[in-house]
């Protein structure tokens, strides 16, 4: 589906993220284009090829579509030079979503770190968009330092908004204004989730450290592996599970993900 | 070379008994006929599964790489030559091995046996000189000499450069071999015959990389073909890629490679890659008198510069 | 099902008034090179003598490099920097001479490629251009154990017609669709044959196999378990990560996509991929869910053996044609990796 | 490098190796001058060219 940059924003002070606003060509491709929060999508360069990306907007923002960039390989650091008007293309919506079938009408608890937070930013603007279809909502997000938290603006309104937990957070910073917590995301979970309960659900995102300590933090306060839902990463190519690479066990990332539970994830072979 | 086995265990098992190296590499019986496969051995009680036969062939050194034990580790000459080269680059510390020496008197190539023999092979058995086997009702015998493979054929350093236990006497390294008749051949060749002459033995790559691959000397952990930026070279099967591919694969083994063999051994389609890094040692050896991994404290000449390097083609 | 004769004037015969309606591929064996399977050219025979290609059959429906898109970068032509499909040749093609092993695997193949979910259009329209003429094998290698995977030297699924040489050059054909059947016609193939000698045929090549390998109880075993089991690392040191197995197995399906750029046009392509190959899982952040050798040795027969056998319940992803086993540089043997996991019990 | 690719079929005078200082500007003229007319001399290369793939 070929579409058009129609915004670029800068994230963060490192300039490594950046955020592209698309808006399809064709009228057709955006009414085709139905996604949920928590699936990707495969940005398409030509002359350079395709990579995976989390889609950052929400299904209920209409008329375009948003991804957030982190600057790494070949296709996304010639994205990083590209300009408004440019055209390039989307294949997509692909992969699984966050299971809001079953998180309608329950406390959900968002627990994300660094620039995994795009489909998290995607599935908070969806749940406020849904607000009296969720209960208590709580949002735990966390970087290494105030300049690198994605989508600062946002989460200023939505901590002002006050119909959502926030509890931001930095692992250090010598700004004397920063006025929220300090401290790793494992650290700020066990202060701030809320308690366990049947009805209550994680959704964790984040590196691997992050997940590695968030996980005996979620244990001890009892959550269920059940209720902790995890987005996991993979190299990518077709991203319907026939060219092979993305598998653990006879699961493919790709298609059979990126959301799996915890529980899900125990039974699989241990090659995230 | 055939009797060398008992005493490859019996240094093996007193290794790891005295917990001298933690594991020993060496060959196990494969299973097929005229078949070792690399092996580890950890435990003195299992040092009954290695084995030793001309069908040695593979390259051990392709297994040390960045290994944190102490390895004791079974090398014919190719194999010690390409050890040094892995010292020379860091690649292992010289306090981590025990060497075990083999002598060798050249490894049999599978492929030229099953094509005289012309039946698929059920049974092999070897004495010092000859070896035998049978198919299909037929039986044949072949003298070593006479289908050992190419590189063995035309080896000069037979005995394992640096060596710490030896399991059998060092053998006659062979002097009077002429290693470049074909080399020589190519250049003789007018500059189209040569251009399709590679042509038409490139033709058939597949591309997998496995003479890369199998190579003990390709160890970066980002080849140049898997670089993506930028992009050295295509990756599908066009001819001008793979040409790319083999030429530059040969250049970056310049001044190390020690024919080994690995390379077109690992060849599904049977290539003769080794055309192209036995050039350059050709070319090292004319030039800088150059022969990879005979001496652990000397640089390859690639990397030194001396004030009377000759400056082939340098205006 | 009907068997036909086909003597050795009928066989030339029929090759040539094919010609004219079908793309004709088959094994073809140049001297001082391995025999390989591919498009013949114009007045060129399928060569039956040989006793498998070299490497699988598998190129004819799934080339090793295919073009999906072309575009342009210009920026004065319309529909720059967009992809646009490629017109593709999916007329008639005939397949002479693919060994029942093959044959098979491109039905293993589709449960990838043609699922009800996804179609890819490149394979399937491929695959379905086909028609199969099988070619028994009377004499399996020492390395073949088909029979152990559910298949056999006279197997017919995937196949359209069954070729089973007859003597003097002539063939005993089976048609086994109706495919098969129209091919068979525009040949001009159709004195009856005996059926029970093609039988009788079957029974002495089945006979013939000397390797068997048990599968039996690989579906029964936790894919955790096994994964987790003590031998990879053994199975896995002496392997080169050369990918020979791969790319010469019939039933590797994996596949990597690129972009190549030449001036201002460019061509979007996929090409065949190995998961011997660090690089087929490196991500983006640089880290690599299988770094080690073993790691990916170990998802190879992982895959074959057991991921594929639980998600599709049809035994495993392997037709037992022993190309691996004979060109793994270090003698790896599969056959010996589906025992010990077949047989493996957890501590 | 220049033995290999001649040893492969390609021109040995398609490459050239030189020296040349910062301060050498007329030796870097002679040698650019050298370089362009032996290439010129040898005409365009047919080697190493990629031609659009074919489609299958």
């Amino acid at each position: 589906m070929p579409v058009r940059i129609d915004e670029i924003v800068t994230e963060t002070e490192d300039k490594m993220l950046k955020t592209f606003k698309f808006v399809f060509l064709n009228k057709e491709d955006e009414e085709r284009f139905q996604h949920k929060a928590g699936q990707f999508a495969e940005l398409s360069v030509t002359g350079k090829g395709e990579v995976p990306i989390g889609i950052a907007s929400s299904p209920t923002e209409k008329g375009y579509v948003k991804f957030t960039v982190n600057k790494t390989g070949l296709v996304t650091r010639y994205m990083h030079n590209m300009k408004v008007g440019d055209i390039m293309g989307i294949r997509g919506p692909l992969g699984n979503w966050y299971p809001w079938e079953t998180l309608e009408g329950k406390n959900v608890v968002i627990i994300g770190g660094g620039f995994a937070f795009s489909t998290l930013r995607a599935s908070i603007v969806y749940m406020l968009a849904n607000r009296d279809k969720f209960k208590e909502i709580h949002v735990i997000y966390g970087s290494r330092s105030p300049g690198l938290l994605l989508y600062r603006d946002e989460l200023a309104a939505w901590e002002a908004a006050g119909d959502i937990g926030m509890h931001i957070t930095v692992d250090g910073t010598d700004d004397p204004d920063w006025k929220y917590n300090i401290g790793f995301v494992p650290t700020i979970t066990e202060k701030k989730a809320p308690p366990a309960d049947p009805d209550t659900y994680a959704i964790v995102c984040g590196p691997p450290a992050m997940i590695r300590f968030t996980q005996p933090v979620l244990d001890n306060l009892g959550y269920a592996h059940d209720n902790i839902i995890n987005s996991l990463e993979k190299r990518m190519k077709c991203g319907i599970g026939i060219c092979g690479r993305c598998n653990i066990g006879d699961k493919y990332v790709c298609k059979d993900g990126p959301v799996f539970t915890l529980n899900a994830l125990n039974h699989m072979p241990g090659e995230k | 070379m055939i009797g060398y086995i008992d005493k490859i265990r019996e240094v093996s098992r007193k290794l790891l008994t005295e917990e001298k190296v933690d594991m020993v590499i060496g060959y196990r019986k494969g299973s097929l006929p005229m078949m070792t496969e690399p092996c580890f051995v950890k435990r003195p009680e299992d040092v009954d599964t290695l084995v030793w036969d001309s069908n040695c062939r593979i390259n051990l050194a392709a297994y040390l790489m960045d290994r944190k034990e102490k390895i004791g580790i079974i090398a014919k000459g190719c194999d010690s030559r390409n050890i040094i080269n892995h010292l020379v680059e860091n690649k292992i510390k010289r306090e981590q091995l025990v060497i075990i020496g083999a002598p060798c008197k050249g490894m049999i190539d599978k492929k030229t046996v099953t094509q005289q023999f012309g039946q698929e092979i059920d049974e092999y058995q070897e004495t010092e000189d000859q070896i035998t086997v049978k198919g299909g009702g037929v039986e044949k015998t072949f003298q070593k000499v006479d289908v050992l493979q190419e590189n063995c054929a035309i080896c000069n350093h037979r005995n394992p450069v640096e060596y710490d236990e030896l399991v059998g006497d060092l053998v006659e390294e062979q002097v009077d071999v002429d290693r470049y008749e074909d080399i020589r051949r190519i250049e003789a060749m007018d500059i189209d015959e040569k251009w399709n002459f590679f042509e038409d033995i490139l033709s058939t790559c597949i591309r997998c990389y496995a003479c890369r691959n199998a190579c003990p000397l390709c160890y970066c952990p980002t080849c140049f073909v898997d670089e993506s930026k930028p992009q050295w070279v295509g990756k599908g099967n066009d001819p001008a890629d793979t040409r790319t591919f083999h030429f530059l694969r040969a250049f970056h083994c310049a001044g190390r490679c020690t024919d080994c063999g690995a390379c077109e051994r690992a060849c599904p389609m049977d290539i003769p890659v080794r055309l192209f890094t036995k050039k350059l040692g050709k070319d090292c050896l004319e030039l800088y008198g150059w022969e990879a991994g005979l001496n652990p404290d000397q640089r390859p000449p690639l990397d030194t510069f001396k004030p009377d390097d000759p400056e082939v083609g340098i205006k | 099902m009907k068997v036909i004769k086909i003597d050795k004037n009928q066989w030339a015969e029929g090759l040539a008034k094919l010609e004219g309606s079908y793309r004709m591929f088959g094994p073809v064996a140049v001297q001082g090179k391995f025999p390989e399977f591919r498009e013949l050219e114009k007045g060129d025979v399928p060569n039956l003598d040989v006793p498998n290609t070299h490497l699988s059959a598998k190129s004819v429906v799934y080339p090793q490099s295919e073009v999906m898109f072309e575009y342009s970068l210009d920026e004065h032509i319309e529909d720059h920097h967009l992809l646009r499909e490629i017109e593709k040749d999916y007329s008639p093609r005939a397949v002479f001479g693919i060994r029942p092993c093959d044959a098979a695997a491109n039905l293993l193949v589709k449960r990838n490629f043609d699922s009800k979910e996804y179609r890819d259009p490149y394979w399937a329209d491929s695959f379905e251009s086909c028609v199969f003429i099988g070619h028994a094998c009377e004499n399996p290698g020492g390395t073949c154990f088909c029979t152990s995977v559910g298949f056999g030297p006279f197997n017919e699924d995937g196949l359209d017609l069954l070729l089973v040489n007859s003597g003097k050059g002539g063939f005993l054909a089976k048609v086994i669709t109706d495919k098969g059947a129209v091919l068979a016609k525009s040949a001009g193939w159709k004195t009856e044959g005996d059926a029970a000698s093609i039988e009788s045929l079957k029974k002495q090549a089945e006979a013939k196999m000397s390797s068997k390998v048990n599968t039996d109880q690989l579906s029964k075993k936790d894919a955790t378990a096994l994964f987790d089991a003590p031998f990879w690392e053994d199975i896995g040191f002496a392997c080169l990560n050369c990918g020979t197995c791969t790319y010469s197995c019939p039933t590797c399906w994996c596949f990597d996509i690129q972009d190549e750029v030449k001036n201002k046009s460019g061509v979007r392509m996929r090409n065949w991929d190995s998961c011997m190959y660090p690089l087929f899982t490196l991500e983006g952040s640089g880290h690599n869910p299988r770094p080690q050798k073993h790691q990916r040795v170990r998802q190879r027969f992982m895959h074959k053996l057991k991921y594929y056998v639980d998600k599709y319940q049809a035994g495993v992803q392997c037709v037992g044609c022993g190309r691996c086993v004979k060109l793994c540089p270090v003698n790896i043997d599969i056959r010996t990796v589906c025992e010990k996991m077949n047989s493996y019990q957890p501590a | 490098m220049g033995n290999l690719l001649e040893y492969m079929g390609i021109e040995r005078d398609r490459l050239h190796f030189s020296w040349v200082s910062s301060a050498e500007a007329s030796k870097f003229i002679t040698v650019v001058k050298e370089v362009t007319a032996s290439v010129k001399a040898l005409g365009p290369a047919k080697k190493f060219v990629k031609d659009r793939r074919q489609v299958s």
